[in-house]
């Protein structure tokens, strides 16, 4: 009925993500392979969103598409390197929040309401007077205020509510229109699915629709919300995708947890696994070729369970009104 | 029950930790060794504790035939076993603050001796010594469990009189603090070292008492005096220290066998 | 592991119904047999709270057994009869919501948090400073608050958090341990499940635990938030169960609709539906005496569908961490 | 397209009713007759648009052999079609609270000269002549939903110059009232009765303009006299009024169909 959403990596970069975007970059839900196409795209001037930012949303700072970061947790910055680098000079403006914040930020921006409160943060350091203007954060004094209740008093903090412009995850499943499903634990994404002013999902499988109507429950967000489905197997290598393969330590311990260790290592890594291939198949393709189909045999989904128990949605369909 | 004759520090660390859960009630795990620890004392010590996560699992049961531990709290495995999986906003949220945690196990950088952590930087906020990867869930867990169980590797760079950078409040700057805040009571609060099991002064909560920590219980052949000269203040010491029962066979092979990659107990990593 | 939660309906509102509490009836999940069970074991003084409140919410104030109603609907206020009697003479006090208004206090209840923020009410009459004091409310000025966003200044509505002291539900199934699974659109029942202090849910099967945890992304709330679990089959008749039975237009059209014309219409439905009968069981038996087998079989969800499409939750079982 | 010969007044506002959705969007169905309407154009004129409802199903395609329209928003079979199942707050909150809904489908007790709805009361709120159900999902649907179809029965004591209780919002008090509220500008807003079709007088959604009710089309053989004698106020009268097209054979057939319980259409219901 609609026209379908399903289109290439890149055609899908170039169509949604515009120099300047705030980009939610997925936690659970890594878009490892659209956040590559981003990187090949050239963007400009992003800004990385996640609860937590994994080396895929670093991949954008440290390929200087993005230059600005708001998240609870870098792990590109865990260790001394050119993250912790460019954040001392400047080259990486960051607000540090958590986890809690970003995912109730998202949920608020998906609710269109103006902020949330949390009774995290009270306490901390995060609050204090001298800190809210800090060199290297780009948001000044809206980024959380200490407010009461109304109702009783209590002592809260405001979040503000967090709409990015666009959302890149990663998915099991999706159809043709843009109805995305996916199971095991979702972190922040599905706020993220909602929150975002365009959403760019990639998807291990395009289903036909009827695979997801039978069980929609299962949907995440509906077709109307999505404005690109790109259909990627593999495509959150080397982070993991529930019920298709695990995390692939073996490449991150190779790879991706060195990269941030200096320059001529990040160059390397993206010479040969961004700029190097075209899209990724080319780069599960280049995987292939370096480990052989062993790399990915090894990280195989071969354990886990599958739904037991008959589920139905049912009704009648004749009915009676009256006996 | 026999004592195991050879093992690290760190092991140790993670058996005296799963040792101190509580039999049962609504667990959430931090990143890092908390996860390890919290598998085991599922497995060995506490089967009626509820583990989840802050990614969206909850009450998690390791299934039959675990291959490992989690690898930290994001393992895919942790949807095998779980009761429910859903999302962080109904795990650090509705769960959390919602009321219903029992008991935030949790790792940092730093403590201090009211309990407080860092998880953030390493030297003034504007101008670090160092950046560290960002506090995750961890300051939503401090605020907002009722109780803590916190391992730290025992260094005097690590156990700090005040933490660089509060991230995750225990008893702030002392009595009073937390309500003064808008906190609810924490504790009984612990944190397990690689020496010893240490409280913390105060009868409610962090209410009334001097709030600081105080060296409980040491490790085998651990001498008190030892854990003050790793520690940045001048620790108070319970009137009895115990020593801890050391670590038995069956402890440590389980350990060995929920880490078979190494990615928790790797020589030389705490 | 824990001790069953599985216990009569009647136990279950023995120990978990206190007078004087609040209680959440359902909507889209709603918990006719265990209101029923309320009215018999004769509480007092209730609260009935709903997005909103069906006839089964309205057994509890035609009893007797609720003066308080907190909602956005009362679908027996309707029409003239007693439900709107009680309401002009005092007898029903009674906040006026709405149905997102419901649904979010709940969910700012599961939350932890004090009050959540909405844009609905906004240009209302509802926020008219004269009907700030109603003579038929209860809440006096603690029932919104109209604020600024201090971010932007946008205007919006404060609507308190809702923490009622008992929820009733009715779902598909549950574990002994009090893990409930269900499916369908689920109105506000979601946020009821983690809002209420206590939580107990009617069931048309009890399964076993292993059934749940083989697709846990279908479980709404964990056993350990659950204080009773109720083996009910047709429990929400003559509402419906999704993949069970469906509305029974034909009962509500002879019973239910008409009860609140009148209080000897209301007492002749409680004595022989409510009163007449032990217990859910009971009900069912004496449905079936009264209108024959085919007060089921006429109901049964013949149409519908369930899951195609295969679902996995798998990991790999062994990882490599170096290549 | 041969037209329909037999018909009632509120098939023909239902016909009309599903001939006005727009080709494409998200729609919010509010209780009673927008289900109807909506489900007709859905399967008739507007095959494109997304149905949705407040307890939680979205983007609802009517399933092969459908027997029935769904009876009220809570109808189960709207489970069977729908590209995704969820809750309240999502319906509510996160997909129209978050700007997602192009177009809110509503009954009330009562409509006024600026469009705003009344679900709640007759008379005055505090000493009410009468009690009504509530307003269920209808205020938010109206403050939040980017324009609104309302479907009323044409008479005197609903068509009233000012609603005894706004409980839904429109113009509110006319030109920049709904700016003031807080509220988005909403429209091109149109109300089909009984008699015909109704727009509103601003040409930005609230801002300029008079925002008062104008008569822009008929149903058949209706005079624009009688309509203005079933309205409460001096209703505006368009300088074209267009005659609407009869309902067809197939429409009124189709509506038929899908009512066969008289749930929505038993006579004299309206």
């Amino acid at each position: 009925m609609t026209a379908s959403k399903l289109m290439s990596e890149s055609e899908a970069i170039d169509r949604f993500v515009e120099d300047g975007d705030s980009v939610y970059v997925g936690y659970t839900s890594a878009a490892y392979g659209l956040c590559q196409a981003i990187v090949r795209a050239g963007k400009r001037d992003l800004e990385a969103i996640g609860g937590s930012v994994g080396p895929q949303g670093s991949y954008l700072f440290l390929s200087g598409c993005a230059n600005l970061v708001r998240s609870g947790y870098v792990a590109a910055a865990l260790r001394p390197g050119i993250v912790q680098d460019m954040m001392e000079d400047g080259s990486l403006k960051f607000e540090d929040y958590s986890n809690q914040a970003i995912a109730l930020m998202l949920m608020a921006g998906a609710l269109g309401i103006p902020f949330i409160p949390t009774r995290s943060f009270l306490g901390t350091d995060y609050l204090r007077a001298e800190y809210q203007e800090h060199p290297g954060g780009f948001l000044g004094d809206k980024k959380w205020a200490q407010m009461e209740s109304p109702f009783d008093g209590q002592k809260f903090v405001a979040l503000p509510a967090l709409r990015p412009d666009v959302a890149v995850l990663h998915a099991q499943r999706a159809d043709e229109d843009g109805n995305v499903q996916a199971w095991g634990h979702m972190g922040d994404a599905k706020w993220a699915y909602w929150a975002a002013k365009k959403v760019i999902v990639s998807v291990e499988e395009i289903v036909p629709h009827e695979v997801l109507a039978s069980d929609p429950g299962r949907t995440v967000v509906p077709g109307f919300r999505v404005a690109a489905v790109v259909h990627m197997p593999y495509g959150a290598h080397p982070s993991g995708c529930s019920g298709y393969y695990d995390f692939d330590y073996g490449f991150q311990a190779r790879t991706s947890t060195r990269i941030t260790g200096s320059r001529e290592a990040w160059q390397a890594f993206a010479d040969e696994w961004i700029y190097g291939v075209r899209d990724r198949a080319g780069y599960i393709a280049h995987l292939r070729e370096v480990f052989g189909q062993d790399a990915l045999d090894g990280i195989r989904a071969d354990a886990g369970q599958t739904p037991a128990g008959g589920v139905r949605y049912g009704y009648a369909s004749q009915l009676r009104f009256r006996m | 029950m026999t004592h195991a004759e050879d093992y690290t520090l760190a092991e140790l660390m993670c058996v005296v930790a799963a040792r101190s859960f509580p039999a049962k009630g609504v667990v959430m795990l931090g990143m890092g060794l908390p996860v390890l620890a919290g598998t085991l004392a599922k497995l060995m010590h506490a089967p009626g504790i509820s583990l989840c996560t802050e990614v969206g699992a909850f009450d998690w049961t390791p299934p039959e035939g675990l291959t490992r531990a989690p690898i930290g709290i994001h393992d895919m495995l942790l949807n095998d076993g779980s009761a429910m999986v859903s999302d962080m906003v109904d795990a650090l949220g509705t769960l959390l603050m919602g009321g219903n945690v029992d008991l935030g196990v949790l790792g940092a950088a730093q403590v201090d001796r009211m309990g407080n952590l860092n998880t953030l930087v390493l030297g003034d906020y504007r101008q670090p010594e160092r950046r560290l990867g960002g506090t995750g869930g961890n300051t939503e867990i401090a605020c907002l469990a009722r109780s803590l169980l916190t391992m730290m590797p025992q260094e005097r760079r690590r156990f700090v009189e005040r933490v660089d950078f509060n991230t995750s409040p225990c008893y702030i700057t002392g009595p009073g603090s937390r309500r003064q805040a808008g906190l609810q009571p924490s504790g009984p609060n612990r944190v397990v070292s690689t020496f010893g099991v240490f409280g913390f002064d105060t009868p409610d909560g962090g209410e009334t008492g001097s709030c600081e920590m105080v060296l409980e219980a040491v490790f085998p052949n651990m001498d008190p005096d030892i854990v003050k000269l790793e520690t940045g203040w001048n620790l108070r010491i319970a009137d009895e220290v115990s020593e801890l029962e050391p670590p038995t066979v069956e402890e440590i092979a389980l350990l060995r066998r929920l880490d078979p990659h190494g990615f928790y107990l790797v020589p030389g990593r705490y």
